[in-house]
């Protein structure tokens, strides 16, 4: 195995398409390590991105949060501004493996990574990530929920890989929360997970909303009955119940040790009247 | 089955040390490698006597790959010096020989002076051992000379300068003993005669020199120590006292040891600086002795000078010997008056003499410590003895084999109280044997005497010059004070033997497996064997003096009998019967005279394990494992005759050999081929020692045979053939009737070639006095022109 | 395979060397630098035991290549302790019983060290949301909380 | 006892060889077999900054038949000579001296250049190319150079090779028709340097002798030619009485050192011993059916 | 001032790569670099034959030559002597005759031997007494080690005959 680690995109781009072996972009490494480790990847080169400035930074591009790919969640997490713009994204951030793993891991690698329960992904889709992509053929702009196509599988073409996501301006009375539900409170593989983000007018009103959900079908999923649930409505209880129903109505999952279908199907319904509330909250303060 | 196991003691069962050897998976010390191992390299004085003035180690402490460099200094009220009063010697000893010892310490490394040349003063710990030696190199010394005291005449000179100012002399014993009254036995003799015998310095020169590795592990608090030595309980005892820790906390290991023959006999400075240092350091430390160090820092041996005299009868009767000799032991003596208390007990030999006074003095030197090498004082005993009765055989013009005959002790005479005390404090009694007929055996073998006369005549009268030389010898062998064994029945049934006895190439493990075999009646390939290991036996003693088959036989019979009194008691039970009915065979215990009633030890160990579902009588402890210490009553003599023929080609001095023969009586031999080796080998070594080897010093106490282009140690083709033939009379003293006999062939040839050599210059009344037998001294004596042989002088 | 040279600190000294790249930085510790203090429990992530402190950050060095190293500062358990001076952790831990078997004890040390650095005076929950990825089978935790909070105490100066 | 540092280099060409000395001498030694060489090096004794491997240079190794003298490449292996059915016909005397080195593992590395260029007074070879008038073939900056074996040994291990030189080549002369050789010594064992040592060549017409060549080792700071002896048999024939004469002359004109091995006097007898019997022997062999 | 280089040998057949100083000498090499510690140290300057070993088929001291000087060799030492275990006659021949003790000169004498024998099995008896006084053994006195040599090299001289 080959290790490299480029300074410029460029350079990343040229190696990856140069290899004729296998290849792995090397962002945080809590994954692409462990599945080398025992021996599921067995790549003849490695790209370590972590060199590359465009990779690591944070920027709020007059309220449009910009952060690349290869931000680590612990920098997210040290980071107040975006804490305090997107705390529902940070609140899947959070939830990413340990101190020790958000100390290594990044949003690129766990949404590249292409697990369905991934948890920084269900907000970020209901933030309206979208992300850049580069690769052979210059860089193109996708939607974050468009970048999986299902379980450890992306849209991304040979030699492409994520450089950095970019959070749309907010308006104000905005509000978004992720909740999972996992067996452990830490270190943990969500049974579900549901992000909500939405956006209330001065008379309390959700003038618009949007709802994710994770673990319940082979890659997360956009919710948009549910968001329909919400608009319109003061998110009183009847809207909540209407939530929850679309939720659950949204819901294929797979039935193994951590739940069954049924199982799922009920908690995702909870959880989106759950984070809903949380996200509410945050809109009004 | 009975008859499918036999006796082993007696057969020549194939050695089971053999194959590891000869596939090249040996495992000498050299041969470890442990994880972040670091080497030392040793700086040695070069001066003889020199003060240390200062040792600047900064230079070799910056060198590349340097872990730690320490001289003298560093260690000085750190690390106690090896007492020179570790051998103890028993009251009765004391009680009966006038002794006055006072053995210097020895510094690990001196702090404060140069005692002889390649005596540590410092060293130097690195990554590799070239680096090491790189470092060594660095090292600035300054030190300040001293008069060299360059040998024992000058060691006693008064106002020798001193090497050990504590002593307030250059003597480190002196021993004196009598037997009758020599000094009226003089007097009154018809005839005495008076010579200076000399026995040179050479030494064991193992081909694996000595090495040390030291690991230890924090965790455990374990420090162990692999050494290439022949003492690892000895070892232990010492690096645990120097370095304040239990003994059970530090584990000696003999892994693989390339030969021994007594240099590796006792504990020396690197045992414990490697040991201190890989403590220090919490890393494995190696340290492998390279030849020149070896040569300059092992100990040598031999080196003693007689001033003898005889008393003797018309007859040849030997009446009295008094003599007064002195060893050079070197700078320090680190198993203290040993060799010189040999010498004084072995004088006299297998003869009869009434009469003996004898006083030693062993002397410290500006040279390599004098420790004991394969014969340890009797060679040199021997020489003087031998030598002293072939000139009473001339002076009375009768064969030199006719004046042993007369002196002899006869058989009948057995068992022969000496009238000397050995060291081990009990009054000398030679316990067994036939010396006559061991005599007759040689000559016969050589052809009987009078052939050999006749033909020797008829050879001078063709100008060449033959001779045939005898030396006989009586030898104490399986010396105490004692020998450990630890015996267990492991579950399998198979029986675990472990003793404190090293093994150096004897092939202990294959004889101690034969006797162990025959004491519980199992095949052979049953009884695993242990030695050379520490924390397999809590106390040893060692493989040193020709006693471990002797004591470590005592010591795995006396466990296996107490392990037997459990084994009967549970057969019984098992096979209800009474115990007297019980007899071990066939790998267990049976009824006797029924085949079918018979336990294996797997079932009897089964039975005698601890827990609920044990089957053992009431009363009766739990477990089948037992360690005994054999403390012999006192040594059994093993003795022989060698005899050798010699042809001198009078043009270049140079002495052949024609044949050489030694009968040796070592008891009931366990492994006759192994007991034939061990015998020709030392054979061997002693043609070397009379010969070629040489540790010679020059005036300003430089060693100037300092590599084996120097020291020449015998080669195949040195070597003539030899006949060893063996004397089989049972030892009283143990229950195998078994005598040691590891040193024995390394005793008679120099003074058999000597003999033999003046027998064939007779014509000339050669006189050679003093080892080795040099080419040059003999050809002087057909004169200065190798063509014309000049008139024999009137001897 | 082409060895990498790689430069970095461990624990304050300098170090050089060549790694091969398939080599975890927890495996260069333990076999090239033969700093064994360092434990592999896992090899996923998911036990902390190989936690280190490297650049500040607290990471499982079972997931992070040894090249990366390059160039970087490294913290292990052999730092700790200033010669035969204990950290107040260490002790504590030794006071609480906080350790049996003790092979995730380095992990835990790194990791509660690497707390106390962000957060001197945290909660017990604080304490224990952040040893979440450092597992322990033999104290139940509960000593080492104690633990923790009595060194941060004592290192408050209190 | 291991060496301290140098730097290898093995050149594959006598021109690579003659360069590297001239850059690096005096400080650099040239490696033949190394059987003298490497154990002072082990000891320390030696410690040559640059050490020239020869053992890659195949020009140097050989052994051609010149008509009237073999010329034997300088890291010619003491092995090939006494295998080489050419060196025991045409040069006997370096055939039966090469037997008395050493070991069969030595005689396999150690080289007839290396033993002559580190002129040990003990040493075989010295005597044989000094007592048969051998030619030493140097190469150095300025080319090639020949010496008489007479003018190559200066002494205790020291030679007329310069600190830029290096022995190519010995020319041995093929022994005459009618001749005989013997190397006799006598060694404390089998395999030592000798105490004494003779080499002798004898060229008979008749019973008479028309040329004695001799030449002793282990007696003088080098080899010594035995040119009283030569004479006093080229003046009273090969008579046991003439032979013995001229041993004892042989003796007197040798100039032994005494060491722990032998006495200057002892190595003298010895000398006359092995004089005689050489001379015995070489005669012996000359009038043996060929 | 260390010039490791790397060195390529093969040994017993197997090709063996290691990097040594100029300085290295064969046996260290083999012994610490390739953990063939079959092969022996006793004197370090080619007295004694314990580290004799086989280069390009002939016995030679390997403390006598540097690792590098042995690049592109064929080494033979006494691990190679045995085949899958089964010991090589003469390695049998050896134990028969008691022609070892403590074994510290037991491979030197074979690799000794060996060369000995096959380049010559015709050798007279003494001469195989002369030629094994290239390797000096301390325990036995020799007796055992030369008759192993001479009833092998018969051995050899049978099978010869036999085609």
């Amino acid at each position: 195995m080959r290790y490299e680690a480029p300074e410029t995109l460029d350079a990343a781009v040229g190696l990856l398409a140069g290899e004729s072996g296998q290849a792995r972009v090397l962002a945080g490494g809590t994954d692409v390590l462990v599945q080398i480790h025992t021996d599921r990847a067995d790549p003849d080169l490695i790209v370590d991105i972590k060199k590359i400035t465009e990779l690591r930074d944070i920027a709020d591009e007059d309220g449009a949060w910009r952060f690349g790919a290869a931000v680590t969640g612990k920098e997210m997490m040290d980071n107040a501004a975006f804490n305090a713009a997107w705390p529902g994204v940070m609140d899947g951030v959070r939830l990413i493996g340990s101190v020790q793993v958000r100390g290594r891991a990044t949003v690129g690698g766990n949404l590249c990574n292409a697990s369905p329960a991934a948890d920084s992904v269900p907000p970020m889709i209901a933030a309206r990530a979208i992300a850049t992509v580069i690769g052979p053929d210059g860089r193109r702009e996708v939607p974050v929920e468009d970048i999986v196509t299902g379980p450890g599988k992306t849209s991304l073409g040979k030699g492409e890989f994520v450089v950095s996501f970019q959070l749309p301006k907010r308006p104000p009375n905005s509000g978004d929360a992720y909740l999972r539900f996992t067996p452990r409170t830490e270190m943990d593989i969500a049974v579900v997970g549901c992000a909500v983000n939405l956006t209330l007018d001065d008379a309390g009103t959700c003038t618009d909303a949007r709802v994710a959900l994770g673990a319940v079908a082979a890659r997360a999923l956009v919710v948009d009955d549910a968001a329909k649930a919400l608009i319109g409505t003061k998110v009183d209880d009847a809207a909540m119940e209407a939530l929850a129903a679309a939720a659950s109505a949204a819901c294929s999952p797979i039935d193994d040790k951590r739940g069954t279908i049924e199982y799922r199907t009920e908690v995702a319904g909870v959880l989106a009247q759950r984070a809903a509330a949380i996200a509410l909250e945050r809109a009004k303060s | 089955m009975a008859e499918s196991i036999p006796g082993y003691i007696g057969q020549s069962v194939p050695r089971r040390e053999d194959r590891h050897l000869l596939l090249g998976e040996g495992a000498f010390v050299a041969d470890m490698q442990l994880p972040g191992m670091l080497h030392v390299a040793i700086a040695r004085s070069q001066f003889p006597h020199a003060t240390i003035k200062g040792i600047d180690l900064a230079a070799a402490r910056a060198a590349e790959g340097v872990e730690l460099a320490i001289s003298g200094a560093d260690i000085h009220g750190v690390l106690p010096p090896i007492s020179g009063m570790q051998v103890t010697t028993p009251q009765g000893w004391r009680d009966r020989v006038d002794t006055d010892i006072l053995i210097p310490d020895q510094p690990l490394i001196p702090h404060d002076k140069m005692r002889f040349v390649g005596e540590p003063y410092a060293l130097v710990v690195a990554e590799s051992r070239y680096l090491a030696e790189d470092a060594v190199e660095l090292i600035e010394a300054d030190f300040d000379p001293l008069p060299p005291v360059a040998g024992p005449d000058a060691a006693l000179a008064d106002g020798a300068a001193l090497l050990h100012d504590v002593l307030g002399r250059n003597i480190a014993a002196i021993l004196h003993t009598t037997k009758g009254d020599g000094a009226k036995a003089l007097d009154t003799a018809p005839h005495r005669l008076k010579r200076r015998f000399n026995h040179h310095r050479y030494a064991a020169m193992p081909m694996e020199c000595r090495g040390v590795v030291a690991d230890y592990d924090a965790r455990r608090d374990i420090l162990t120590v692999w050494s290439s030595s022949q003492v690892v309980h000895w070892v232990r005892r010492e690096v645990a006292n120097a370095l304040d820790m239990p003994e059970e906390r530090v584990i000696c290991i003999a892994p693989d040891v390339g030969g021994g023959f007594g240099v590796k006999g006792h504990c020396y400075p690197e045992d414990i600086l490697v040991a201190y240092l890989a403590k220090r350091l919490g890393r494995p430390v190696k340290w492998i002795e390279d030849r020149h160090e070896h040569l300059l820092n092992a100990a040598h041996s031999r080196d003693i000078a007689f001033d003898f005299e005889i008393g003797f009868d018309d007859d040849g009767r030997i009446l009295v010997v008094d003599t007064d000799f002195v060893v050079d032991s070197g700078a320090y003596s680190p198993v203290g008056a040993g060799i010189a208390g040999n010498s004084v007990a072995h004088m006299l030999g297998p003869y009869d003499i009434p009469n003996y006074e004898c006083t030693c003095t062993v002397a410290l030197t500006n040279r390599v410590p004098n420790a004991p090498y394969r014969g340890a004082g009797r060679p040199e005993a021997v020489f003087a003895m031998e030598r002293a009765v072939d000139l009473v055989a001339n002076a009375l013009g009768l064969d030199p084999a006719e004046v042993r005959l007369r002196n002899m002790i006869p058989p009948e005479a057995m068992p022969y109280e000496v009238g000397l005390t050995y060291r081990d404090g009990v009054p000398m009694v030679y316990d067994s044997g036939d010396y006559p007929k061991a005599l007759r055996a040689a000559l016969e073998e050589l052809g009987g005497l009078e052939a050999f006369r006749a033909r020797q005549k008829q050879a001078l009268a063709e100008g060449r010059y033959i001779g045939l030389g005898l030396g006989c010898y009586v030898e104490g062998t399986g010396v105490g004070p004692f020998e450990g064994a630890s015996v267990k029945i492991d579950p399998s049934g198979k029986i675990m033997v472990a003793t404190g006895a090293c093994a150096q190439g004897q092939g202990h493990e294959t004889v101690f497996a034969q006797m162990a075999a025959d004491m519980w009646k199992v095949p052979i390939d049953d009884v695993y064997v242990t030695v050379g290991d520490t924390s397999q036996v809590t106390q040893g003693y060692g493989t040193i003096a020709s006693r471990s088959t002797v004591t470590a036989s005592g010591a795995i019979k006396g466990a296996s009998d107490r392990i037997q009194e459990k084994v009967f008691a549970i057969g019984a039970e098992l096979l209800e019967a009474a115990e007297n009915d019980l007899e071990l065979r066939d790998g267990g215990i049976g009824v006797r005279g029924v085949p079918e009633l018979h336990r294996t030890y797997r079932e009897i160990a089964k039975a005698a394990k601890p827990g609920w579902d044990h089957q053992r009588p009431e009363g009766t402890e739990a477990g089948l494992e037992a360690v005994s210490y054999y403390e012999p009553p006192t040594v059994t003599w093993a003795y022989a005759s060698g005899a050798a023929i010699v042809e001198i080609d009078p043009e270049t001095g140079r002495v052949t050999i024609e044949r050489l023969v030694e009968v040796h009586d070592a008891g009931v031999l366990v492994n006759p081929a192994m007991a034939d080796g061990q015998v020709k080998g030392g054979l061997v070594q002693g043609l070397g020692g009379g010969l070629f080897e040489e540790l010679a010093y020059d005036d300003f106490g430089q060693l100037t045979t300092g590599s084996l282009m120097d020291y020449l140690l015998p080669t195949a083709s040195d070597v003539p053939p030899i006949t060893v033939l063996h004397q089989e009379v049972p030892s009283p003293l143990n229950a195998f009737g078994v005598k040691g006999l590891g040193e024995g062939g390394a005793i008679a040839p120099p003074v058999v070639i000597a003999n033999a050599v003046c027998d064939a210059l007779r014509p000339f009344g050669a006189e050679l006095n003093s080892t080795p037998v040099r080419w040059g001294d003999v050809a002087a004596f057909f004169g200065d022109d190798p063509f014309e042989i000049s008139e024999p002088s009137p001897a | 395979m082409a060895k990498q040279h790689v430069t970095t600190t461990v624990n304050g000294d300098a170090v050089e060397l060549l790694c091969d790249p398939t080599q975890t930085l927890l495996d260069v510790l333990r076999d090239e630098l033969d700093m064994k203090g360092t434990k592999e429990g896992c090899g996923t992530g998911d036990c902390g035991a190989c936690s280190v402190v490297l650049d500040d950050v607290l990471v499982c060095s079972c997931l992070v290549l040894g090249v990366e190293a390059n160039g970087k500062s490294v913290e292990t358990i052999e730092g700790m302790a200033e010669g035969e001076d204990l950290h107040p952790l260490q002790r504590k831990f030794i006071d609480h019983i906080a350790l049996q078997c003790g092979i995730c004890t380095p992990g835990l040390l790194i990791a509660s060290k690497a707390l106390l650095e962000e957060n001197p005076d945290p909660t017990e929950s604080e304490i224990r949301y952040w040893l979440a990825g450092n597992l322990c089978r033999c104290t139940g935790y509960h000593k080492i909380i104690e633990a923790v909070q009595d060194a941060a105490a004592e290192m408050r100066g209190n | 006892m291991k060496p301290a540092p140098f730097v290898h280099v093995a050149p594959g060409s006598l021109a690579e060889v003659v360069a590297l000395l001239a850059e690096h001498a005096p400080d650099a030694r040239p490696l033949a077999g190394g059987q003298s060489l490497v154990p002072v090096m082990n000891f320390r004794l030696s410690r040559p900054s640059v050490l020239i491997d020869l053992n890659r240079v195949p020009e140097l190794a050989y052994i051609r038949d010149d008509g009237t003298h073999l010329t034997v490449g300088a890291m010619t292996r003491q092995r090939t000579l006494e295998n080489s059915d050419l060196v025991r016909k045409a040069a006997p005397l370096l055939h039966a001296a090469t037997l008395n080195i050493g070991h069969l593992p030595i005689r396999s590395r150690g080289t007839i250049g290396g033993s002559l260029s580190n002129a040990d007074p003990a040493a075989e070879d010295p005597a044989v190319v000094l007592a048969l008038d051998c030619v030493m073939v140097l190469h150095g900056p300025s080319g090639e150079r020949r010496v008489a074996a007479a003018d190559f040994f200066e002494g205790v291990l020291a030679t007329a090779t310069g600190p830029d030189e290096l022995l190519v080549a010995i020319e041995v002369p093929k022994a005459p028709a009618n001749s005989g050789s013997a190397f006799v010594e006598i060694a404390r064992r089998h395999g030592d340097f000798a105490l004494a040592g003779v080499a002798a060549q004898v060229t008979l017409s008749g019973d008479g002798p028309v040329s004695v060549q001799l030449a002793a080792c282990g007696v003088g700071p080098g080899p010594v030619r035995l040119s009283g002896a030569e004479a006093e048999i080229l003046d009273h024939g090969l008579s046991e009485a003439a032979i013995r004469a001229a041993a004892r002359i042989a003796a007197a004109e040798v100039d032994p050192d005494t060491d722990l091995h032998a006495t200057a006097a002892y190595r003298r007898r010895l000398t006359a011993a092995m004089t005689r019997r050489a001379l015995l022997q070489a005669v012996e062999n000359a009038k043996a059916p060929s | 001032m260390t010039d490791f280089r790397p060195v390529t040998l093969t040994v017993n057949g197997r090709p063996h790569t290691g990097s040594a100083e100029s300085r290295t000498l064969l046996a260290d090499f083999l012994r610490d670099g390739l953990g063939l510690t079959g092969t022996h140290v006793g004197c370090e300057h080619g007295v004694c034959g314990a580290c004799t070993v086989m280069v390009d088929g002939e016995a030679v001291r390997s403390c006598l030559m540097f690792a590098v000087q042995a690049d592109g060799a064929e080494i033979g030492t006494i691990e190679g002597l045995a085949k899958g275990g089964e010991m090589h006659p003469l390695q049998k021949l050896f134990s028969e005759h008691h022609a070892l003790q403590c074994g510290f000169c037991t491979p030197g004498m074979l690799m000794t031997a060996m060369d000995l024998v096959h380049s010559n099995p015709d050798r007279t008896p003494q001469e195989f007494r002369d030629g094994m006084s290239a390797a000096l053994c301390r325990c036995t006195g020799y007796e055992g080690i030369v008759n192993a040599v001479i009833e092998y090299a018969a051995m050899v001289k049978a099978e010869a005959a036999d085609g």
